[in-house]
C-alpha cells in the first residue's frame, strides 16, 4: 500500500496524478477462504480489517453483492456519539467512539472524523429528566456528557429559536463534545483499502445467494460468481439481515424500515454542531461541503425499496423550520432513504446464530454508523473465537429468549 | 444602463413594462417577461459566478432548470435566498441579488488561487492529507468548511408563509410544452378531471425557443394561445404554472411545488409564497422535454460559452443577443438550428464548427443554404478568454473522430453556442421505477416500460420531431383520461398537426478529442458545478473506484444543485470510453427528488408556530391560565405545572400547594387522564386478560387498581378503572398513555379475541375531571352534593357514584392518588368550569387550593406510588416495583404473564424499587443521578440504578427519594452514593418506598 | 404516500392507517405450556419479507378496524386486502416479485 | 340540569359571539361553531336484521348500511363510522339532545348486543361553508372532497392536519348553493382546529362566528 500523504500528493501531482495505485484489488473470488464476510458496508469492511490486524486471519473474503459502501454506510446522517444509557450500550459505543478518533491515522485515509459536538434538545419536564438520567450514567461510565443551559446552547447555536414558536420551547440540552460527524464513503473506502493491504480479498457485483449447511454448521456460501467453502461466515449486511437469515434457516427478530435523509444546497458554514430533538423528530448537522443534512424518521411499515414516503419528510422539516425559522429558505436538494433493520429493544445483534459457524451482526436500527469501528473489532474477536468479546456479550440473539433486553428506545428515539 | 444586446423586437417580453434591478451592486434594467439571466444578457453580462472549487469565472449556460453555473443569492435581509437559478427567477421590478462564492469581489476573487493549484487539488485530495498531526483535523476542517459552500444561508426568521394542499386528480399532465398541451386538450375534452402542472410561468414550454413553427397552419404562439383559452373553458381542467412536480411517489402520487407569489417580488398579503400540492392522480402524462447536453472539451466553462438551445432562447423568447459574434460547436442538427436563429438576430456567426464528417439534415442544409461557414469533421479543442471567452481553437479529427489532428486555426468570437446531443428529462420517470433504456441510435437514455400508471410522451420519451410529438401527446392524454375511467363525453378532434424538426442525424463524441495527450490539455469539465473534469473520472477509475456510484461519491459528479442534469450523461458516457463497455453496462446513478430544489418551508406548511402540533387544553384551561398558572406539556395536553403566587418561586408554591393538600383541601384538574367506556357481556372477561389482576368480582359501584403489561412482561400503564353496570366499566388511563391503551385494547380484542362481547369508546374528552383532596374534602363535598350519603359506610374508599354537585349531574369517585381523602368529580365537559368556580367559591373557607402536577408528583412520592413513565421505563416488571400483591397467581393467562417467568425476569438483582432517604435531609437528589457503592476512583464504575423521583417533602420536613436500585429490596438500611455532574457525592440510606401513612388510615377514615 | 384499500371504507390515504406488522400470527393458546424459545418465537421473531407480505393495518383515523393487506415489501404494490379472521387470497406471488 | 348559560362549548373562550364577519363582505368561508349538539355513539351488529329493524322502529329511518353515508328522520341523522358503528347526531342546538337520543337508544335496543355512548360533550362542531370551504378542508384532509367523489350526505372519519375528524357534507349553510361541512372534532383538539382552519381559509377571506 502506497501511503497517503502531503509528500505522496505532490509528487503524483508533479506527474499528473497518473501513477495512483488503486485504493484496493478487484479480485476473482479464490475457491475457499478462512473466513467470508457478506456485506461490504462500513461494518463488514471493520471485521475484515480487524480479523486480519487483531487477529491475524488474512485469508478472508469480504462479498458485496453491488459496490462498497453502497448500503447504509453510504446513506446515512454521519452521526457519531457513544451517550446511550445502559451500560451494555455505553461499554461498546464509547470503544467505538475511542477507535474514531483515531482512525484516519490508523486506516491512513482521512474519514474527516469532526468533534463538534452533539446536542441532544429538551423540551418538556420529562425530556429534561431523562436527559439528566443520561448525563448521570454516561459520566459514570466514563462517557463525557454536560448538561447545557438554554443560554449555552444558544452560544453553541446562535441560530437556534429557544422557543421554537412556543409550541416546543427549548429548556436545556445535553451535549457530547467528543461526538460529531465523519465522511461516511471514506469509512468504507479507507477500511476496504486498509483491510485489502492486509490481504483481504474485497469482491463487488457478487450477491450471496445461499448458504451449505450440513449438520448444523455452515461449510460454504453460494454467491453469483460460485461457491466459495468456508468454515466462518460473518453476515454484516444492514437491511438483509432477515434475508440472510431466511437463506441460512432462521429468524429474527427483526423488521427493515425504510429511513429517510435528505440535504438542502450547499452554503457557507452556519451550524457548527450536530443538533437533535427526539420530541420533534429533526436531527442536523451541515457537511464540510455546506449542505444541511438532516435525518428524518422511518416509515412505519416494512419496506425494501430504500425509498422513504413524503409525509416522513413534512414532518422532519416542519421540525427544522421550528427550531430553524430562517432554513424555510433554505431548499432541498437531495432525498433518499436506506433499509434499516430494527430490533424490538432498539439494540443491535452482534454475536452467534443457530448455525454453527455463523454469526450476525444486524439490527443497528437507524444508529449503527458509529459503531462501525467498535462493532467491527468486537464481531471480529467472535469470529476469530467463536465466542463474543465481553463487549458484545449482552447483545445475543439468546436475550429475547432470556428477556434480557437493552432497551434503548429512549436514546434511539434520537438515534443517528 | 441600457439593454444594448435587446432585439428592437420580437421575443415574449413585454418592452413597454421596464423593470429595474440591481446585481452585484450596479443598476440595470430589464422588460416584464425576462428572466434574471436573460435580462442581465441583454445588458451584455455574462460573468456571473465562481466555480465551486476552484472559483473559475462562469458565465450562463442555459436558459431553464438545468443551470449548474448561474446561482446567484436572491433578495436581502429576512428574504435572502442562496443558489438561486437566474434562468429560472422571473424578473420583477426593483429585484436585488448578488453573485457567490467570490470574495472581495466577482471580478477579482482571491479563491481563484485555488485555481493555480488545481494540481494539487485533484478528486479526492481531501482524504489522502490533512491527517497530521492527528489533532488537527478541526483546524483544517475550518478552513475546508470555510472554502466550501455556496451561497449564504439566511440569517433572520422568514416573514412569509407557506400552504399546502391534498388534491385528485383523474390525469394529471407535467409540463405544458407542445407534447403537454396536446395531452391536456385530449384528456380534457373527455371530461377528465385533469391538472396540467408547468413549471414556467408560460405555457408552451421550447416552442418559445424556436422560430417559425406553425401548428394546424398557425403560428405556435397562437396556437398556445388558443390552446390556454379552451383549457380554461373546461371546468375540470386547472392550470398550474409556476409550479414545479417535484417528486414522483408510490402509488402514483406526485408532490408539486406551487410559486404562488415569489414572481411578485415583495410582500405576499393572504396569499402564501408557495404552495405544497399533495396530488394522486389516477394517470400521469410526463411531458417533461429534454435537456440539451454540452461538449466536453478543454476549457469549456468560461463566460460566453452557452448551450446552442439555450442562445436560440434568448434570441426567441427573450429577444436578446447573448454575444455579437458567435461559434457554433456541435455534433448535431441542433446547433445549425442555432446558427441560423442567431444570425437572423443579427449576431455574426463566425463560424459552425461540427464533429460529423458530412453534416446533414433539414437544418444543416438551410445552414449551408443561408451560407454560414461551416467547418466539418472537426472540433473546438480549446478557448481563450480571462472572464469571458474570447478565442476558440479547432482542430481538425481523424476518420473515426477519435483524434484530433494538429491544432488548426483560431477563431474570434464572445459566444460559443455548444451542443451534445439532448437528453430526455426522465427524472420523474425514473423516480416512478421506471427503468430507463440507453437508445444508442438517439444517443441517450429514454424511458424504459412504466411501473405505474403512467406514460411519458414528447421529447422526455425521446421523441423530438414536433408532429410526433404533438400526435403522441395527444394519443398520451386520450388514453389516460380512458384509462382513469372518464366515459368520455365530447368527441374528441383530431391531434394538432406540425412539422418535424429533428435533432438527428448525430455524431456522438463523449469526450471530444484534443491535440494533447489525455490529461495535459486544459481542464475539460464534465460537471460544471462541481467543477469535475475529464481527468477527475479518469482517476477515479485509476484508484479503482470502479462503479459509477463510485465515480460519482469520488468526484462528486452530479452531486450539485443542478443533480448533474448537463453533466451525468457525459460522465456515463467517458466512463464507459474509459473502461472500454457498453454504456448500459456503465448504468446511470439514481434518480431522486427533487427534480430541481424545493424550499423546505413548503413542507411546514401553515403547520408552524402554534399550529405545529395540537395543543390540547381542558375545559377549565382559561381558569388556570387567569390564576397564572405555569404549565407543562404532557404528551399534547397543557397542565398547570403550579399556580405562583406574586412572588412566589416555583418551590415556594409547590411546598405551600403540597401543605395544602395535606391540612386542608387541595384542587386539581385531572381532566386529562384517559377514560375509556367499556361495554358488553364480556368486559369483565376481557379486563382480566389485559389486567395483571383479578376482575370477576369487582361489585358494581367499586373501583379497582390496576396494571397493564406488554406481552414482553414490562408494565405499560395504570389506573383505576370502575365498575357502573353489570356489564359496563369506565377504565381511566395515564395522560400520556390514553391513546396507546386504546389502540392496544383494540388490537387484542379485534385481532385476539374476536369472539368477546365488548365495545370501547374513548370518553376522555367527554368529561372535566376535578380532584378535591384533603382532610376537608368530604366536608366540601358534602355541602354540593346535597343529599348524597357521603359516608365511608355508603362511599367508601374505592368506590363511584351518581349524583349532583353544584346542581351538576356528576359521576362521583372517592379514589386518591394523593394518599388523602379525595374524590374525584366527573361532570359533563361543558359543565367543568362550573363545578370548578362552585368548588372554588365554596371551598374558600377551607382555604381550597388549586395545585399543579408538580405538587401531585410529590403527594404521590410521599406516599410511594409509582408514575408510570417515571419509576418506569419499558424494562420494569411488576416484579421490580413490587407489587406482586397486584400481579394474579390464579389467572392462567393475561397479557404479559407468560414473559414473567423467563430466566433474566426471576433474577434477584434486577433493579427493584426501593426509598431512599438522603444522609443530609435538606439535600434534595437529582432525578436520574445513579447510586454506587463507596467512592469513585475510576470510571466506568458499577452503578446500581438511578433516582426516579425526588423532591423536598414539606410534610415530611425532608427530601425523599424513589429509586431503581439493583436487588434493592435486600438492601434496606445500607447507604449508597450518588456522585453528581458537580463533582459533589451524596450519601443516602434505602428505605422502603412509603414515607407517609403507611397503613393509609388517612384515606379510610 | 400509498393508497390502502380498507376493507371497509374503500381506498384511503397512508396517513390514515397504522401499521401492525406480520399478519396471521396466532397468540399460543396456553403460553403456560410453552417453552421461553417459543415463546421469544411469538412475541420477538418475525417473517421480514422481502417480496409479497402478509401484514395488518389498522385504520386508526377512519373506522378503526383492524385488517389484513398482502404487500409487495420492494415495490409496495397492494396484491390484496382482506378482514382480519380471513383467510388470505390465493395470489400469483411469482409473477409479483 | 345547569343553566344553560353556566355551560361553556369547546370554543366558547374564543369569544366568537362577539365576532360578526360584516365586513369581511367577500369572503368565499364562513366558519361557526355549532354550540349544543347531541352525539351518541352507537355499536351494534350491522348484519343483524333483527338489529336493524329495532333500530328503524326507534328512529324511524333505517341505519345506513354503505360506508360514509349517513341517513336520518325526524331530529337525528345516523352517520356510518364503520362496519358495526354510527354517530347519531342532532345539531339543532339542544344541549341535552345527547343524554335523550342515548336513552332512548338504549331502552329501544335494550334486546341486542349494542353499545350506546353518549359523547356529545367530547366532541365540538365546526360548520365549514362557503365558496372555498373544500378548498380550505382539502389543505389539510386527504379524503378527495371533489363534488364527484364527495357528495352531499357523505360522512367520513379521516384526518385534518394533525387531528382526527368526522367530516359530514350537510349542504346545511347560509348559502343553500355553496357546500356546507359539519366537522367534528374531539373536544380538546377543538380550539386548534378552528385556528387551523381560520389560518388555511385566510387567502380566500374569511368570516366567524357562533352558530
Ligand atoms: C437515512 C439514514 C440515516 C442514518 N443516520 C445514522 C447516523 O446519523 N448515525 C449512525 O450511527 N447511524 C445512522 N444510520 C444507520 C447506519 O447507517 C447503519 O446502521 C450502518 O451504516 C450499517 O452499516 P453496515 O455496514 O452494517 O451496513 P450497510 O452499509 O448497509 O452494508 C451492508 C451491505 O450488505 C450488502 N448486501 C446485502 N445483501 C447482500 C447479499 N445477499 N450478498 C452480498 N452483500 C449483500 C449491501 O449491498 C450493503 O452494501 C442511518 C441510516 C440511514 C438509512
Ligand atoms: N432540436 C430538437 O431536436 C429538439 C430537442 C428537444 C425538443 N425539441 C422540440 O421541443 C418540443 C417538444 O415538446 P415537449 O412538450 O415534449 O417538450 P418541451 O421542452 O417543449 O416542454 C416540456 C415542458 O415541461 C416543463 N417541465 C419539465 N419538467 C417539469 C417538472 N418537473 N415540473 C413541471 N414542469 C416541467 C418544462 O418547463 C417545459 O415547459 C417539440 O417542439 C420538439 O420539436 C426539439
Ligand atoms: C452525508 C451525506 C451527504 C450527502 N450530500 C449530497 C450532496 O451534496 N449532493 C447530492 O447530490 N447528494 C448527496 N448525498 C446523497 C447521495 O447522493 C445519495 O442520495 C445517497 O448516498 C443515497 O444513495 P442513492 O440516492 O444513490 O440511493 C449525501 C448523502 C449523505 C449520506
Ligand atoms: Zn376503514
Amino acid at each position: 500500500m502506497t501511503r497517503y500523504s502531503l509528500f505522496s500528493l505532490l509528487r503524483n501531482a508533479l506527474n499528473y496524478h497518473e501513477d495512483w495505485p488503486r485504493a484496493w484489488r478487484s479480485p476473482e473470488p479464490k475457491p475457499s477462504y478462512d473466513a467470508v464476510i457478506v456485506g461490504g458496508g462500513g461494518h463488514g469492511l471493520a471485521t475484515a480489517y480487524y480479523l486480519a490486524k487483531n487477529h491475524g486471519i488474512t485469508n478472508v473474503a469480504v462479498i458485496e453483492s453491488g459496490w462498497i459502501g453502497g448500503g447504509n454506510t453510504g446513506r446515512n446522517t454521519t452521526i457519531v456519539r457513544s451517550n446511550y444509557l445502559w451500560d451494555e450500550s455505553a461499554a461498546l459505543y464509547e470503544h467505538s467512539l475511542k477507535l474514531w478518533e483515531g482512525l484516519s491515522q490508523e486506516l491512513n485515509y482521512n474519514v474527516m472524523f469532526s468533534q463538534r459536538g452533539v446536542i441532544n434538545l429538551a423540551h418538556n419536564q420529562h425530556d429534561l429528566k431523562e436527559i439528566g438520567r443520561r448525563i448521570s450514567a454516561n459520566r459514570l461510565n466514563g462517557v463525557d456528557s454536560e448538561f447545557l443551559t438554554p443560554r449555552q446552547i444558544k452560544d453553541l447555536v446562535p441560530i437556534i429559536d429557544l422557543r421554537a414558536g412556543g409550541r416546543y420551547p427549548v429548556l436545556g440540552a445535553s451535549i457530547q463534545r467528543r461526538g460529531g460527524t465523519a465522511r461516511h464513503d471514506a469509512v468504507a473506502w479507507g477500511y476496504a483499502r486498509a483491510a485489502d493491504a492486509l490481504g483481504v480479498d474485497i469482491i463487488q457485483q457478487c450477491p450471496v445467494t445461499g448458504f451449505r449447511i450440513e449438520n448444523g454448521r455452515v461449510s460454504a456460501v453460494e454467491t453469483g460468481k460460485g461457491t466459495i467453502e468456508t468454515g466462518k461466515v460473518g453476515l454484516a449486511v444492514a437491511g438483509h439481515s432477515s434475508v440472510m437469515a431466511g437463506l441460512a434457516g432462521f429468524r429474527l427478530p427483526i423488521q427493515s424500515l425504510p429511513l429517510q435523509a435528505l440535504v438542502s444546497e450547499p452554503v457557507k458554514p452556519v451550524l457548527d454542531t450536530v443538533v437533535m430533538s427526539g420530541a420533534i423528530h429533526a436531527y442536523i448537522s451541515q457537511s464540510d461541503k455546506g449542505e444541511l443534512v438532516i435525518g428524518a424518521g422511518a416509515d412505519s411499515y416494512i419496506g425494501y425499496g430504500q425509498r422513504g414516503s413524503l409525509p416522513v419528510t413534512e414532518e422532519t422539516l416542519g421540525a427544522i423550520c421550528e427550531l430553524f425559522p430562517m432554513f424555510r429558505r433554505m431548499r432541498m436538494l437531495r432525498q433518499w432513504g436506506g433499509i434499516v433493520d430494527t430490533c424490538p429493544d432498539a439494540s443491535p445483534v452482534l454475536g452467534k446464530t443457530p448455525v454453527e459457524g455463523m454469526y450476525v451482526n444486524g439490527g443497528w436500527g437507524t444508529g449503527g454508523f458509529k459503531s462501525t469501528p467498535g462493532a467491527g473489532w468486537a464481531y471480529a474477536h467472535t469470529i476469530a473465537n467463536d465466542m463474543p468479546h465481553e463487549l458484545n456479550a449482552a447483545f445475543s440473539l439468546d436475550r429475547f429468549r432470556t428477556g434480557y433486553l437493552i432497551d434503548e428506545h429512549g436514546a434511539a428515539a434520537v438515534a443517528h | 444602463m441600457t439593454q444594448s444586446f435587446r432585439l428592437p423586437e420580437g421575443g415574449l417580453i413585454d418592452r413597454g413594462r421596464r423593470l429595474g434591478f440591481r446585481f452585484d451592486g450596479r443598476d440595470y434594467m430589464g422588460c416584464a417577461g425576462d428572466t434574471l439571466a436573460s435580462a442581465l444578457l441583454a445588458n451584455g453580462v455574462h460573468l456571473v459566478g465562481r466555480s465551486y472549487k476552484y472559483h473559475r469565472p462562469r458565465g450562463i449556460l442555459s436558459a431553464g432548470a438545468e443551470e449548474p453555473n448561474a446561482l446567484i443569492q436572491l433578495g436581502e435581509g429576512a428574504r435572502v435566498e442562496p443558489n438561486q437559478r437566474a434562468t429560472q427567477i422571473e424578473l420583477f421590478d426593483g429585484l436585488r441579488a448578488s453573485s457567490q462564492n467570490r470574495w472581495p469581489s466577482l471580478n477579482f476573487d482571491i479563491g481563484a488561487v485555488n485555481n493555480r493549484l488545481s494540481r494539487f487539488l485533484p478528486a479526492g485530495f481531501y482524504y489522502k492529507t490533512f491527517m497530521w498531526p492527528a489533532s488537527f483535523w478541526m483546524k483544517y476542517e475550518y478552513i475546508v468548511r470555510h472554502a466550501a459552500g455556496l451561497g449564504e444561508a439566511p440569517r433572520e426568521r422568514d416573514p412569509d408563509h407557506y400552504d399546502k394542499t391534498f388534491a385528485y386528480c383523474d390525469v394529471l399532465v407535467v409540463g405544458a410544452g407542445a407534447t403537454g398541451l396536446a395531452a391536456a386538450l385530449a384528456a380534457g375534452r373527455s371530461g377528465a378531471r385533469v391538472i396540467l402542472a408547468e413549471q414556467d410561468s408560460v405555457l408552451g414550454g421550447s416552442l418559445w425557443s424556436g422560430s417559425g413553427e406553425t401548428i394546424d397552419g398557425e403560428p405556435a404562439s397562437d396556437w398556445i394561445a388558443a390552446a390556454r383559452t379552451e383549457l380554461e373553458a373546461m371546468e375540470e381542467v386547472t392550470i398550474l404554472t409556476r409550479t414545479l412536480a417535484y417528486g414522483y411517489f408510490d402509488h402514483n402520487f406526485m408532490a408539486l411545488v406551487e410559486r404562488v407569489t415569489d414572481h411578485l417580488g415583495g410582500e405576499a398579503g393572504a396569499l402564501p409564497r408557495q404552495r405544497l400540492w399533495k396530488l394522486r392522480a389516477k394517470q400521469v402524462v410526463l411531458a417533461t422535454g429534454a435537456i440539451e447536453r454540452p461538449l466536453v472539451f478543454a476549457d469549456n466553462d468560461r463566460p460566453g460559452i452557452m448551450l446552442a438551445d439555450a442562445c436560440r432562447t434568448y434570441v426567441n423568447r427573450y429577444a436578446v443577443r447573448p454575444g455579437k459574434r458567435a461559434v457554433v460547436f456541435t455534433n448535431n442538427e441542433s446547433g445549425h438550428l442555432a446558427a441560423l436563429d442567431m444570425a437572423a438576430a443579427g449576431i455574426e456567426v463566425a463560424a459552425i464548427v461540427d464533429l460529423r464528417e458530412d453534416p446533414m439534415g433539414p437544418a444543416s442544409e438551410r445552414a449551408e443554404a443561408a451560407g454560414l461557414r461551416v467547418v466539418p469533421g472537426s472540433a473546438v479543442i480549446g478557448t481563450r478568454g480571462d472572464r469571458r471567452v474570447r478565442q476558440v481553437q479547432i482542430a481538425r479529427l481523424n476518420a473515426e473522430g477519435t483524434q484530433a489532428l494538429a491544432a488548426g486555426e483560431t477563431l474570434d468570437c464572445d459566444l460559443l453556442a455548444m451542443s451534445g446531443g439532448w437528453n430526455p428529462s426522465l427524472h420523474l420517470f425514473s423516480q416512478s421505477r421506471g427503468k430507463v433504456r440507453f437508445d444508442a441510435g438517439l444517443g441517450c437514455f429514454v424511458p424504459g416500460a412504466s411501473a405505474q400508471a403512467e406514460r411519458s410522451a414528447g421529447a422526455c420519451n425521446g421523441t423530438f420531431g414536433l408532429n410526433d410529438c404533438l400526435a403522441q401527446g395527444f394519443a398520451a392524454g386520450q388514453q389516460a383520461a380512458k384509462d382513469s375511467g372518464v366515459k368520455s363525453g365530447r368527441k374528441s378532434a383530431a391531434a394538432p398537426r406540425a412539422q418535424n424538426h429533428d435533432f438527428l442525424p448525430a455524431r456522438w463524441c463523449w469526450e471530444v478529442p484534443s491535440d494533447k495527450p489525455a490529461g495535459r490539455a486544459g481542464k475539460a469539465f464534465v460537471d460544471f458545478q462541481n467543477d469535475v473534469t475529464v481527468n477527475d473520472l479518469k482517476l477515479a477509475l485509476r484508484e479503482g473506484y470502479e462503479s459509477i456510484e463510485h465515480v460519482k461519491r469520488y468526484t462528486a459528479t452530479g452531486m450539485g444543485t443542478d443533480q448533474g442534469k448537463t453533466g451525468n450523461v457525459n460522465a456515463i458516457g467517458i466512463v464507459a470510453q474509459i473502461q472500454g463497455r457498453e454504456i448500459p453496462d456503465v448504468g446511470v446513478t439514481t434518480f431522486r427528488p427533487p427534480y430541481t430544489p424545493v424550499t423546505f418551508g413548503v413542507f411546514a406548511g401553515r403547520d408552524v408556530d402554534g399550529l405545529l402540533d395540537p395543543a390540547r387544553k381542558t375545559p377549565i384551561h382559561p381558569w388556570h391560565e387567569q390564576a397564572g398558572a405555569v404549565f407543562e406539556d404532557v404528551g399534547q395536553w397543557k397542565r398547570p405545572w403550579y399556580f405562583p403566587k406574586a412572588g412566589e418561586t416555583m418551590h415556594q408554591a409547590v411546598n405551600r400547594e403540597v401543605k395544602a393538600a395535606r391540612d386542608s383541601l387541595g384542587i386539581m384538574d385531572a381532566t386529562t387522564l384517559g377514560k375509556i367506556d367499556i361495554q358488553g357481556k364480556d368486559a369483565a372477561e376481557f379486563l382480566n386478560r389485559v389486567y395483571t389482576n383479578a376482575w370477576a368480582k369487582l361489585a358494581v359501584g367499586r373501583c379497582r387498581y390496576g396494571l397493564m403489561l406488554n406481552e414482553a412482561g414490562m408494565v405499560m400503564d395504570d389506573g383505576v378503572t370502575s365498575r357502573l353496570g353489570d356489564a359496563h366499566y369506565l377504565m381511566t388511563t395515564t395522560t400520556g398513555n390514553a391513546a396507546p391503551v386504546l389502540a392496544h385494547l383494540e388490537e387484542y380484542l379485534q385481532t385476539e379475541w374476536p369472539d368477546l362481547d365488548v365495545h370501547m369508546t374513548s370518553v376522555t374528552d367527554q368529561f372535566a375531571t376535578v380532584t378535591i383532596a384533603g382532610p376537608n374534602a368530604r366536608a366540601l363535598l358534602a355541602e354540593l352534593a346535597g343529599d348524597m350519603d357521603l359516608s365511608s359506610e355508603s362511599l367508601p374508599h374505592m368506590s363511584i357514584r351518581d349524583g349532583r354537585v353544584a346542581g351538576i349531574e356528576a359521576r362521583i369517585a372517592r379514589i386518591s392518588f394523593t394518599g388523602e381523602m379525595s374524590y374525584e368529580i366527573n361532570v359533563p365537559a361543558s359543565c367543568g368550569l362550573a363545578l370548578w368556580q362552585a368548588l372554588m367559591t365554596a371551598g374558600a373557607k377551607y382555604g381550597i387550593t388549586p395545585y399543579g402536577t408538580e405538587a401531585m408528583h410529590v403527594l404521590r412520592a410521599e406516599k410511594g406510588f409509582i408514575i408510570v413513565g417515571q419509576e418506569t421505563d419499558g424494562s420494569v416488571t411488576p416484579i421490580d416495583l413490587g407489587m406482586d400483591w397486584i400481579v394474579s397467581k390464579k389467572k392462567k393467562d393475561f397479557i404479559g404473564k407468560r414473559s414473567l417467568t423467563r430466566p433474566d425476569m426471576i433474577k434477584t438483582d434486577r433493579k427493584q424499587l426501593v426509598g431512599l432517604l438522603t444522609d443530609d435531609p435538606k439535600e434534595v437528589l437529582p432525578e436520574g443521578a445513579h447510586l454506587v457503592e463507596g467512592a469513585v476512583s475510576q470510571t466506568p464504575v458499577p452503578m446500581l440504578g438511578h433516582v426516579t423521583s425526588s423532591y423536598e417533602s414539606p410534610n415530611l420536613g425532608r427530601s425523599i427519594a424513589l429509586a431503581m436500585i439493583k436487588g434493592g429490596r435486600a438492601r434496606m438500611g445500607q447507604s449508597l452514593q450518588a456522585p453528581l455532574a458537580n463533582g459533589k457525592t451524596v450519601a443516602c440510606t434505602v428505605t422502603g418506598p412509603v414515607f407517609l401513612d403507611p397503613e393509609g388510615t388517612r384515606l379510610n377514615d | 404516500m400509498l393508497v390502502i384499500p380498507c376493507p371497509h371504507c374503500g381506498p384511503r390515504c397512508e396517513i390514515e392507517f397504522s401499521y401492525g406488522g406480520q399478519a396471521h400470527i396466532t397468540r399460543p393458546e396456553d403460553p403456560a405450556a410453552i417453552d421461553d424459545e417459543t415463546w421469544a418465537d411469538y412475541v420477538f421473531m418475525r417473517d421480514n419479507t422481502k417480496g409479497v407480505f402478509l401484514e395488518r393495518w389498522v385504520h386508526a383515523h377512519g373506522c378503526r378496524q383492524w385488517f389484513n393487506v398482502a404487500r409487495h415489501t420492494v415495490t409496495y404494490e397492494i396484491l390484496a386486502s382482506y378482514e382480519t379472521g380471513a383467510k388470505p387470497p390465493k395470489l400469483d406471488f411469482e409473477t409479483q416479485v | 340540569m345547569i343553566e344553560k348559560y353556566l355551560r361553556q362549548s369547546p370554543l366558547a373562550h374564543l369569544g366568537l359571539g362577539g365576532q360578526t364577519g360584516d365586513d369581511a363582505a367577500p369572503a368565499r368561508v364562513h366558519l361557526a361553531e355549532r354550540p349544543f349538539f347531541g352525539f351518541v355513539n352507537l355499536r351494534g351488529p350491522g348484519a343483524d336484521p333483527a338489529f336493524l329493524d329495532a333500530f328503524k322502529a326507534a328512529s324511524g329511518y333505517a341505519l345506513p348500511a354503505e360506508a360514509g353515508t349517513s341517513g336520518g328522520g325526524g331530529n337525528t341523522t345516523a352517520l356510518w363510522l364503520g362496519p358495526r358503528e354510527w354517530a347519531i347526531v342532532d345539531t339543532r342546538g339542544d344541549p341535552d339532545a345527547g343524554p335523550r337520543i342515548a336513552e332512548h337508544l338504549r331502552t329501544a335496543l335494550a334486546d341486542h348486543q349494542v353499545a350506546v355512548t353518549d359523547i356529545s360533550e367530547s366532541r365540538a362542531c365546526i360548520q365549514i361553508s362557503g365558496a372555498k370551504a373544500r378548498a380550505t378542508l382539502q389543505k389539510g384532509c386527504p379524503l378527495d372532497l371533489h363534488p364527484r367523489a364527495f357528495r352531499p350526505g357523505q360522512c367520513a372519519q379521516t384526518r385534518l392536519a394533525k387531528t382526527t375528524v368526522l367530516i359530514h357534507l350537510t349542504g346545511g349553510g347560509p348559502a343553500p348553493e355553496e357546500p356546507a361541512f359539519d366537522v367534528y372534532t374531539v373536544r380538546s383538539f377543538a380550539e386548534y382546529t378552528w385556528l387551523w382552519l381560520e389560518d388555511a381559509a385566510r387567502e380566500y377571506g374569511v368570516t366567524a362566528r357562533l352558530s
